[in-house]
């Protein structure tokens, strides 16, 4: 399937794109970022700890566990400092 | 209800002048938050944003406010891009019958702006620049509601 | 730090113009009261006050939460009068370093303002005339402080 | 000894005037009203509930039992009803 993949801040920075089309066959963003790791050092340097980044999906906000069945949009970033 | 996502300054004076007079308005509150330079060597600040997200998210945020706290207007200007110490970064105003109801709202609406909308800050400064770390106060600030 | 009580009405928006533009002021908050008429019926309400030392008491207040808080900006409009329905009462603007301080001062104010500022309220209805009793509630809320 | 008094909302109202100027040896705030209630009825109507009356002495909220000493304005009210 295509989707498409947003970067911000310091992950999109880290990474050098602010966004990318991807083709892949990962069932959830767990496997989307095992994928994406795999691919270069950048990718892996900018997902190295999980913990300090977040997950939406359609721009809604979830967890790494959350499926990307019929999601269109995935986008990583580290937490956010609105306000 | 006005929720604006936008790089242009607003001028709060103008959009407080209809706001808070549907009958029955007895408090109105709004809140401005502006750029701070405490090191003395900022720059600028950098706001990014996630467009459409920020919109959606700031909505939701806005309309579980508005329905708890029965307000009778609500409103939520947040901006992006470049700003410079002393600017304006964005601002929330609530409209309720009384003032403990008006207070809790705007006081909602930031901390969940804070730490649930998606921008983040990037400070540059003339020894370099660097993204502002989300604080554990912020998130823990959740708590309350 | 600006304590005014007057007659006449404010302009919020030319009040907020010049406020808190103070070097590392990074949250304002704004409060304003109007009068509601829950009722129906109300037709005006009468604010007396006491001369003198409603100034002096509501300075009183703001120098206490200009220091308690370290704001950078305060200032207080209180109106007294008749006034009609959704006609503006009164106003507190803060102005600190960040939103809680800000947030906490402005409702500090407002607590206090209900509770120990000589103003008493007169409702005037097409049934009569009574005076507005204070709230237990108000009085409690001075606890917290 | 010369003071001035004044009434503010109901109090003022009951007692039919806003303010006068006193001669009274009174010694106390309580001792005032004690003087007050004795003179005519519409001043024992307006202090007959106590708690329901708060005091100033020289614009400064002040307790029932504090001394006159030196006061020059003292001021009767219901509890106040700002902001």
């Amino acid at each position: 399937m295509k989707i498409e993949v947003l970067y911000f801040a310091w992950v999109r920075e880290r990474i050098g794109e602010p966004r990318e089309t991807l083709e892949t066959e990962a069932a959830t963003v767990m496997d989307l970022v095992e994928e994406l790791r795999a691919r270069e050092p950048r990718y892996d340097l900018a997902f190295s700890d999980l913990k300090s980044l977040r997950v939406a999906l359609d721009q809604e906000l979830t967890e790494f566990d959350a499926s990307l069945d019929g999601v269109r949009e995935v986008a990583f970033f580290p937490p956010m400092t609105g306000g | 209800m006005q929720v604006t996502v936008q790089s242009e300054d607003f001028d709060l004076a103008q959009v407080l002048k209809g706001f808070g007079k549907a009958p029955n308005t007895g408090a109105t509150v709004s809140f401005t938050g502006r750029v701070r330079d405490d090191s003395g060597t900022l720059e600028h600040m950098e706001i990014e944003h996630y467009p459409g997200m920020c919109e959606a998210t700031i909505t939701k945020i806005a309309e579980e406010a508005a329905t708890r706290w029965s307000l009778t207007d609500c409103l939520v200007i947040h901006r992006y891009g470049n700003l410079r110490p002393g600017d304006q970064i964005m601002m929330v105003a609530t409209a309720a019958r009384h003032r403990v109801e008006a207070f809790e709202a705007a006081e909602y609406l930031m901390d969940y702006l804070k730490s649930r909308a998606p921008f983040w800050k990037k400070e540059v400064t003339r020894e370099g620049a660097d993204w502002v770390a989300a604080k554990d106060a912020d998130e823990e600030a959740l708590n309350r509601w």
